[in-house]
């Protein structure tokens, strides 16, 4: 290809000519094959230095420039933009650095500058085999899909709603409202979690612009920011919402009584039930693996008493496919399991509770309405032990990182205990306590003095019935002395872990996960509500340990990014993204494999670059050992020729 | 000591034409031997270009011998050198050595009718013979030109083609119908089925891609042309351009010194390695 | 081998040798970092010639190998702290194929000096000075590689 | 024992039931010493088929090769080869299931065992004949090999006849196979694994540089330790300057545009870049079958410069190639845990 | 002339033909025979087998630089001639198929065009052979194309071993040059010698060798069978490495490519290295149509034009018979059975 490239040698005042002799450089750069213009200027960015520019592109019919002048991160944009207003494509338009990659980083102008030549003609090298390109538009579909009805789901649905955005909110429970709606109080204003939550479940249920999919699940995910494809299942409703009426007259009908798993198995329900009274959607929900049956019909007692005709044993499972511009993930958590911890009985004694059970017996719709009982025989306990980093902090056996909010659930949990039985005492056996956050160690400080909750720095080791109490063998690391305290009931702070079905999520979004098997941020400092993949965006403990107020902020963080990305009519997306030789690749998958945006696909045994998925790493080249694939713009041929100008061949 | 074979004269783009457009764009390069350099060819003779840095290849001469102060080109841009002379430009200097090969034995002809047919970039070589037989028109019978391209735009010398009319019976044809095009419409070998040639006393120079060549050889064997009497040239891959690198040779013989010009009674001769 | 002391010896005597150095700087940290070295005006020898590519992942093995073949006398890989790839993860697979190469080389007789891997991010002004710096201390001894095993 | 009439059967039955294209064995042959690659079309010509220490060739090659032959020759015969493989070979199946090359449904692998045998060097032969021509050469046992002249028979212990490769080969019968010959003998070696590596790795390095510059100056760049690896199957290589992948959309720009990473001059440093480039791109891929080595006419150590790829993939990335065609590549993949060390 | 050299006189001989030549001979370099320099006074042990690497080296390298290119100004380059002056060298124990493969080399490079590169060595080297006493490689058939374990062919000076001596015969006025520079170390060959010449290349005449069918069977054989299918059947195997026409003494094809030296300015040079018909990239044109574009059409070129298409055009096989092509096919292909299974012979 004939090229004719222009060359512009800024002196930034002294700031380069002081060290580069710039009138040489453009002099030899002039001699160079296909440079037909090169010239100085004292100060190229300025206004007559880009006209400058402008005014050769035009004379000498240029269809490439270099400027040699500072940073591409200052300028790059500028002369691509003057490169514009001459007429000429803005990516044939390239930056050699000699300011702050030569000129202030050497003294010796003898040295420094063959060196800004070589820089200089490298670019030169580079933009005589660049492609003119244009950004990529993607159209975008102004629909967001939520996953997950936690306060997480809840908030960004809610907020994205009210932005004017359309919004399918998928959720796997029969009702939204995550965990906190399973909560008592909530640290650490102690206001009632239910009373907080709820109104905002109703708006969810009354907002127009929302679609709620509960007993939902996302199936698959295909296309590519602003683009996506997503199909989700949703179980057979056989309860119309529409007509139920809520009346119970189903429950006392049916005859099996399976573990509720909203009051964490603390009590039974039916087949058919409402998992509480506040749930949303108001109806009653027909468990289909609890039933007897329905196909063929085994029992049928419910639909027998349903006067309003809610129930419909014929109805199928369905797949909706939704055209989606952005996704926010926030599948939430549970708790690591009991199962998990020998030395606390492995979940088989029944006082020994995990922090949801007993926020559950705390609760004014609890099974205990709210009074803090035994399991075992409903009595009240009298001495009740938390145990902080149940599973964390501990990377041999469970979970390395620090969950972060149980410290505060439990000093909210002893407060609890404290306020409800007076006689009681209440001990926390801790590591250290973290209690940043506002409000946080003064409520902290409340348990210990206000409310006389004994903290017991050390662990326990040993958790074990004896004479109907349970023994609690445990050292306070503090005095050194052992502890041992029969307690009446063991409640453990157990480490938040990815809600089950986590992996499986991440796998469907195409989005990464961490260390944890939480899902993982795109910049942990950066980016931290954006995955991985374009269009793709993280809220609430699905990301890592988080309380609520945090959950909240970043829902809302990641909805502000979801609109920022959805405001334009098209998405602007860099052309400089890989291109596969076809006559070269092979089909070996090296690509596919190390793409870090799962942006090549095989078609027809050849690979193909998804260009609005592509970001243009050239981490594909680097592993290509066909040469089949290159970055536009970076090809292994500019490249080639860079590092021979580099040697000053 | 012998001359160095291997060595090319310099000479210097004087005028570039753009003939045909596209991928495969063909431009036609008019180039002067520096220094008073230069050799004397004959029609049919081929030349080795050099572009430095790049590399050489084997190009026919297009330019009649009678023209002594330039040698003409035409060169398809296909790869690496060619690519590299389309980009040059007037006043650039290139490497020329040669001539290679055999000749057209145009002398023998004299008194003859002479058809010619060629198809795309086949009109180069076989150009340096029309030049000359019509030069020196009163030495042959009839003169008769079959050219076609795949569209209006793909014909090569075109203007000269049109000049060439009240001296021959000039057939022009593209592959598919056009708006506007009054030739032939359809393939060069059918072309010259409508207008069938009388053998007598008549020689018929082909050249053209290896598919036409075929059915123009099958269809002028067919009018009655003895296999001597048809001449086409072939082309294969060559470095030195004087039968020593050892790939061009189709059977024994070395295409850049036996070749390019073949009668098609030589040719069946050889193995089918071209 | 006699020949190749003797080239060192001499360079090192005459104290004119210079390193000639190929840098492939990743652009967000590496290139970045050389940036705010420019800035706070530190100074190191000019050794090292800039490449600026996107990702230190898109630096092929035979990027280097070339380098070496057209003449470097050293050849610097740079990019981002692990964990911190602007592309997530282009440089894991960067450090991967970056120490097959260093131990290719050095099997046929590179001296491991000559070639070499850094991360330096977008802050680390001063370690990139120092990175230059140490690797251009580093050459000095080992005199003119000459290309990519011919005999020096 | 590997009984050579079980695999003549089946080769037999697998042409005349019309299963396969054909069959790619070993027959004797009349250049040398060595078996040849024999391809098997009909089934009376599996008779033909042998099966001794001389049966050195990767035939995994000419699977590829067939490839390219069957895109030429514009052949649509769809059905599979049938191809003997031993343990080293069959490595070098899993790598081109691996990379997709072929298709599992492509080939009707034969396995066979070497039994705690292997292949001769014929370098080591020759020299242990000095010169004589060998005309028979057969295992006797696991320690030993007998090999037939002209002038009578001698026992030869195997460990100085057996190639390196063999003689460090732990794994010496096909990991993939239909098909199996011969008993799967585990945990099998003469020498460690890496033992020919370690004697250069452990020079000195201004050994070492020597060495290599003196190999690298000698080798006449002639590619046939390219041509006989079953993993450099592309069809254009990168120290090709002149050959190119042709199709009819290939531009001129592009064949302008080849890059010319490696002149074809076969000057020290050329065939330096070369040979390191081939190796960096063998990386994770040489299943080290170690035919590059035997085929150099001027005996160039070129296996070395796999082996020490292959290594540092086994200590650093405990990656070993040829094992599961499902796993993604060494080069693309990568572990958090990965050798960080050496990064200033 | 003939005289007699004993054979603890060798180094001398070599060494005072060092001070006005370099002097190379058989080499055994990590398990590879070649040509390697003669340090003065170190041994010549001329016990070598076939060398693997050919003697064509010291006539057509396989790289040869033809000019040096510089494009300082587009309108002007400069090119720079660089055809070799080497200095005079000896090679010692050529075998004699490698001699004669020089007279077939001369034919290509010196008849009609001549090529500067090729002459300037060739006027140079001067050839000492070395006769066989017994086919000094299991695939020798020297016999059968014409030549025999003490051909003179192409040589400039021929010794024969005889018990403690060499017997050493000039052919050339340049191989007596080599013999008049060290005279006093020579005995006259008296006719005793000569019998024992006589007898010693008679016994290694007599030495089984393979055989190939009469150059007139195979030319004929070849020409009729030029289409047969068995030459894709043989060729199956073939990898197409390219090793049987390198290794060959008498295989000549080149390619000639620029490499760059410089971008700024241009600078660079033109090249000549080795080429090979065995490469699938050797006929293909820029279109992507190639002549020989499978393995047998390439084998049959390689053995077509040594034994066919070369007696065609100077009426000599090309083929020498010294038998590495088929010692080194990493497969097993093998002119001598190749050419009798299609020539039908
Ligand atoms: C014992 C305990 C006490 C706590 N007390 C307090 C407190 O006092 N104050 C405070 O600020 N914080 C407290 N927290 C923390 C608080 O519960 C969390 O911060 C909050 O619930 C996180 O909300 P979320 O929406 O991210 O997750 P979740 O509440 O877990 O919601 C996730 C939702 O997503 C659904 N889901 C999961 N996977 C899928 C899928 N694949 N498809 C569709 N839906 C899916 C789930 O069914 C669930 O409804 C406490 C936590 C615990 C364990
Ligand atoms: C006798 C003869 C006459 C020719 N006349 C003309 C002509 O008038 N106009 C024209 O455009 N072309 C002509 N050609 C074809 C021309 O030589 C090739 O197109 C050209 O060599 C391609 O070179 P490249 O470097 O651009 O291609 P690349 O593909 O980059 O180069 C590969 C190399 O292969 C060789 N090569 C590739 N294809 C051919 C081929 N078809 N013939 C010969 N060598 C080839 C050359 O050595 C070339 O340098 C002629 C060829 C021959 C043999
Ligand atoms: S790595 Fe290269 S050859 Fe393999 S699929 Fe990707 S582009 Fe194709
Ligand atoms: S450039 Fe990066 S993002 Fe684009 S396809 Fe290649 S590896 Fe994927
Ligand atoms: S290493 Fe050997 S086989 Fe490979 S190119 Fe060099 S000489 Fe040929
Ligand atoms: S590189 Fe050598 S050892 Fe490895 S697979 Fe290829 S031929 Fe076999
Ligand atoms: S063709 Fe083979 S036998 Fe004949 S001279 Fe060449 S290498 Fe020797
Ligand atoms: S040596 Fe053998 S395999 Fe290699 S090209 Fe020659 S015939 Fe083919």
């Amino acid at each position: 290809m004939t090229r004719r490239t222009g060359v512009f040698v800024c002196h930034c005042g002294t700031n380069i000519a002081a060290t580069v002799d710039v009138k040489k450089v453009a002099a030899e750069l002039g001699q160079d094959e296909g440079v037909v213009f090169s010239n100085d200027y004292v100060y190229m960015c300025s206004d007559p230095g880009q006209q400058s520019v402008i005014n050769a592109i035009k004379d000498h019919d240029l269809d490439s420039v270099v400027i040699s002048c500072c940073s591409p991160t200052l300028h790059e944009k500028t002369f691509r933009d003057t490169s514009a207003a001459g007429g000429m494509n803005p990516f044939q338009c390239e930056i050699a650095n000699i300011r702050e990659q030569c000129a202030w980083v050497h003294k010796d102008k003898a040295k420094a500058t063959p060196k800004a030549i070589k820089i200089t003609r490298a670019a030169v090298k580079r933009v005589r085999r660049n492609e003119s390109l244009t950004p990529i538009g993607v159209p975008v579909t102004r629909k967001v899909m939520v996953i997950g009805g936690g306060i997480a789901g809840i908030q960004s649905a809610l907020d994205l709603a009210n932005a004017g955005f359309e919004v399918v909110l998928v959720e796997k429970q029969a009702t939204i409202g995550g965990h906190m709606i399973q909560l008592s109080e909530t640290f650490p204003t102690l206001d009632c979690s239910q009373c907080i939550l709820s109104p905002k479940m109703v708006e969810v249920s009354k907002n127009p612009r929302i679609t709620l999919m509960t007993s939902s699940e996302v199936k698959s995910v295909s296309g590519f920011v602003g683009n996506f494809k997503v199909k989700v299942h949703s179980k057979a409703p056989f309860v119309d919402p529409e007509k139920c009426k809520l009346c119970d007259d189903c429950t006392p009908v049916c005859p099996v009584v399976v573990p509720n798993e909203y009051d964490l198995n603390l009590t039974g329900r039916r087949a058919i039930f409402i998992p509480y009274a506040q749930a949303i959607p108001a109806s009653y929900t027909l468990d289909e693996e609890a039933c007897l049956g329905l196909n063929p019909v085994v029992c049928g007692k419910c639909k027998e008493v349903c006067e309003a005709g809610a129930i419909d044993y014929d109805v199928k499972p369905k797949v909706t496919e939704y055209e989606i511009g952005a996704i926010v993930a926030a599948t939430g958590f549970d708790l690591y399991d009991k199962g998990y911890l020998a030395e606390y009985g492995r979940g088989k004694y029944p006082d020994v509770l995990d922090g949801l059970q007993f926020e559950r017996l705390c609760s004014a719709s609890g099974p205990t309405g709210g009074q803090v009982l035994r399991p075992s025989d409903q009595k009240e306990p009298k001495n009740v032990v938390f145990i902080q980093c149940s599973g964390s902090r501990d990377p041999e056996n469970h979970c390395a990182y620090c969950s972060k909010i149980c410290c505060m659930y439990t000093a909210k949990h002893a407060t609890l205990y404290q306020h409800k039985v007076h006689d009681g005492q209440a001990y926390v056996f801790y590591i250290d306590i973290r209690s940043g956050g506002k409000g946080y160690e003064e409520f902290v400080q409340r348990s210990m003095e206000r409310d006389e909750v004994i903290y017991l720095r050390g662990r326990v080791s040993k958790v074990y019935p004896s004479k109907g109490k349970l023994k609690v063998m445990g050292v306070d690391t503090l005095s050194g002395k052992n502890v041992e305290i029969d307690a009446d009931m063991v409640v453990l702070a157990q480490a938040m872990v990815p809600s089950k079905g986590t992996a499986e999520a991440a796998k469907t979004l195409k989005i990464g996960r961490d260390k944890d098997g939480f899902l993982a941020e795109a910049h942990p400092k950066l980016r931290p509500v954006e995955s991985v993949t374009g269009g793709i965006f993280l809220a609430g403990a699905a990301q890592g340990p988080k309380d609520i107020p945090e959950t909240v902020c970043q829902a809302s963080a990641a909805v502000s990014k979801v609109i920022q990305l959805l405001s334009k009519p098209e998405l602007e997306h860099s052309p400089t993204v890989a291109k596969v030789r076809d006559s070269h690749c092979t089909g070996c998958e090296m690509c596919v494999d190390a793409c870090p945006f799962e942006a090549i696909t095989l078609v027809n045994g050849k690979a193909h670059v998804n260009e609005v998925l592509c970001e243009g790493c050239g981490t594909c080249a680097g592993t290509c050992v066909r040469a089949a694939i290159d970055v536009k713009n970076v090809t292994q041929l500019q490249i080639h020729e860079m590092i021979s100008a580099c040697m000053g061949g | 000591m012998n001359a160095n074979v291997y060595l090319p004269q310099l000479a210097r783009i004087a005028h570039i034409k753009d003939e045909v457009g596209g991928a495969r764009a063909i431009k036609t390069f008019r180039v002067e031997f520096l220094d008073g350099g230069g050799f004397e060819h004959e029609c049919g003779q081929c030349a080795m270009i050099s572009v430095f840095g790049k590399g050489e290849s084997m190009i026919s001469i297009a330019s009649a011998p009678s023209i002594k102060d330039y040698k003409q080109f035409s060169i398809m841009r296909v790869g690496r050198v060619t690519a590299a002379i389309h980009d040059m430009q007037v006043g650039d200097v290139i490497g020329v050595r040669g001539p290679y090969g055999n000749r057209f034995p145009v002398a023998d002809w004299k008194g003859r009718n002479l058809t010619f047919i060629g198809g795309g970039c086949g009109l180069a070589p076989i150009w340096p013979v029309i030049q000359t037989a019509v030069a020196n028109r009163g030495d042959f019978g009839n003169i008769t030109v079959f050219y076609g391209g795949r569209t209006s735009r793909d014909i090569l010398y075109r203007a000269e083609l049109e000049k060439l009319r009240g001296m021959a019976d000039v057939h022009l044809s593209v592959d598919s119908p056009e708006e506007g095009w009054e030739g032939y419409c359809g393939f060069v070998p059918a072309n010259i089925m409508d207008k069938p040639q009388s053998p007598e006393n008549a020689i018929a120079i082909t050249c053209g891609p290896p598919i036409m060549i075929k059915y123009v050889i099958g269809n002028l064997s067919a009018m009655g042309f003895a296999d001597e009497q048809i001449y086409t040239t072939i082309e294969n891959k060559m470095k030195c351009g004087v039968g020593k690198c050892g790939r061009c040779n189709v059977g024994k013989d070395y295409v850049c010194v036996k070749g390019p010009v073949y009668s098609w009674a030589e040719l069946k001769g050889l193995p089918q390695e071209y | 081998m006699a020949e190749a002391v003797e080239v060192r010896k001499v360079a090192q005597e005459s104290g004119e040798f210079e390193p000639k150095i190929v840098a492939f700087l990743c652009k967000w940290c590496s290139s970045a970092g050389s940036d705010l070295a420019g800035v706070s005006r530190l100074q190191y020898p000019s050794n090292a010639v800039p490449i600026t590519v996107p990702c230190s992942g898109s630096v092929s093995p035979i990027y280097i190998l070339s380098a070496f073949n057209k003449g470097a006398d050293g050849v610097l890989v740079s990019g981002c702290h692990p964990g911190d790839c602007h592309y997530l993860k282009g440089n894991f697979f960067a450090r991967r194929r970056i120490y097959l190469v260093q131990k290719l080389l050095q099997f046929i007789g590179v001296e491991p000096n000559r070639f070499r891997m850094s991360w330096v991010s977008a802050a680390e002004g001063t370690k990139y000075a120092q990175v230059i710096a140490d690797f251009v201390k580093d050459l000095k001894p080992l005199g003119p590689h000459g290309k990519l095993g011919a005999k020096r | 024992m590997v009984a050579i009439e079980d695999i003549r059967a089946r080769a037999r039955t697998l042409l005349e039931s019309g299963e396969v294209r054909a069959v790619l064995g070993y027959q004797r042959g009349s250049a040398g010493t060595l078996a040849e690659p024999a391809f098997l079309t009909e089934p009376q010509q599996a008779a033909s088929l042998v099966w001794d220490p001389t049966c050195i060739h990767n035939l995994a090659l000419y699977l590829v090769n067939e490839k390219k032959r069957q895109r030429t020759q514009r052949s649509n015969d769809k059905r599979p080869l049938a191809v003997v493989a031993k343990g080293c070979d069959s490595r070098a199946l899993v790598v081109l299931l691996q990379e997709n090359h072929i298709d599992r449904s492509e080939v009707v692998i034969l396995g066979v065992s070497c039994e705690g045998g292997g292949v001769i060097d014929p370098r080591k032969l020759t020299r242990a004949l000095a010169g004589r021509a060998a005309t028979t050469v057969a295992m006797d046992g696991a320690d030993a090999i007998r090999v037939g002249t002209a002038s009578g028979e001698t026992t030869l212990p195997a460990s100085e006849l057996l190639a390196d490769r063999c003689l460090e080969c732990a794994r010496a019968y096909p990991e993939l196979y239909d098909t199996l010959y011969g008993d799967k003998a585990e945990g099998r070696s003469y020498s460690p694994r890496f033992a020919a590596l370690n004697t250069v790795a452990e020079k000195p390095l201004d050994e070492r540089r020597a060495y290599w510059n003196a190999h690298f100056e000698r080798c006449i760049r002639c590619y046939a330790c390219r041509a006989v690896c079953p993993m450099c199957y592309c069809d254009e290589c990168v120290v090709d300057s002149t050959e190119f992948v042709v199709t009819p959309n290939t531009s001129a720009d592009e064949k302008a545009n080849r890059i010319r990473w490696i002149q074809r001059s076969p000057d020290a440093s050329e065939s330096a870049m070369y040979h390191l480039v081939r190796a960096m791109h063998l990386a994770g891929r040489c299943i080290d079958c170690a035919e590059c080595e035997r085929v150099c006419p001027v005996n160039i150590p070129v296996r070395l410069l796999n082996n020490v790829l292959e290594r540092e993939a086994l200590e650093a990335f405990e990656y070993v190639p040829g094992t599961d065609p499902g796993l993604p590549s060494l080069i693309s993949s990568f572990r958090d845990g990965d050798p960080n060390d050496f990064v200033r | 002339m003939e005289a007699i050299l004993q054979k603890d006189r060798l180094g001398q001989w070599v060494a005072q033909l060092s001070t006005r030549a370099r002097v190379f001979a058989p080499a055994f370099v990590d398990d590879v025979w070649g040509y390697g320099p003669v340090e003065t006074g170190a041994e010549v042990p001329l016990d070598h087998g076939n060398t693997t690497r050919p003697p064509k080296n010291f006539v057509f390298p396989q790289r040869e630089v033809l000019y040096r290119f510089r494009v300082q100004d587009r309108h002007a380059p400069q090119i720079t001639p660089t055809v070799p002056e080497p200095e005079p060298a000896v090679v010692f124990g050529v075998r004699p198929c490698d001699g004669r493969a020089m007279v077939r080399n001369d034919k290509v490079f010196t008849c009609g065009v001549v090529d500067p590169y090729y002459q300037a060595r060739r006027d140079k080297v001067v050839f000492v052979g070395l006769a066989c006493s017994a086919p000094p490689s299991p695939n020798c058939f020297c016999q059968s194309v014409g030549g025999s374990p003490h051909s003179e062919d192409g040589l400039d000076v021929l010794m024969t071993e005889l018990e403690g001596r060499y017997h050493v015969k000039t052919l050339t006025a340049r191989g007596l040059e080599l013999l008049d520079a060290a005279r006093s170390l020579f005995d006259d060959a008296g006719a005793a010698d000569a019998g024992e010449v006589e007898r010693a290349h008679a016994a290694a005449r007599a030495y089984p060798q393979r055989t190939l069918a009469s150059q007139e069977q195979v030319v004929d054989g070849l020409k009729r069978n030029f289409d047969s299918p068995k030459w894709a059947e043989l060729a199956r195997a073939c990898i197409g490495c390219g090793a049987c026409t390198y290794l060959c003494p008498s295989c000549h094809c080149f390619d000639i490519n620029d490499e760059i030296t410089g971008t700024s300015p241009l600078a660079g040079e033109r090249v000549r290295t080795w080429d090979n018909c065995q490469f699938p990239d050797f006929t293909m044109h820029s279109s992507g149509h190639n002549p020989r574009d499978d393995t047998g059409s390439r084998l049959r070129q390689r053995v077509a034009h040594k034994l066919l298409y070369f007696v065609e055009n100077h009426g000599i096989q090309q083929c020498t018979g010294c038998g590495r092509c088929i010692t080194h096919c990493p497969v097993g292909i093998d002119i001598v059975r190749v050419t009798h299974e299609v020539a039908e012979v």
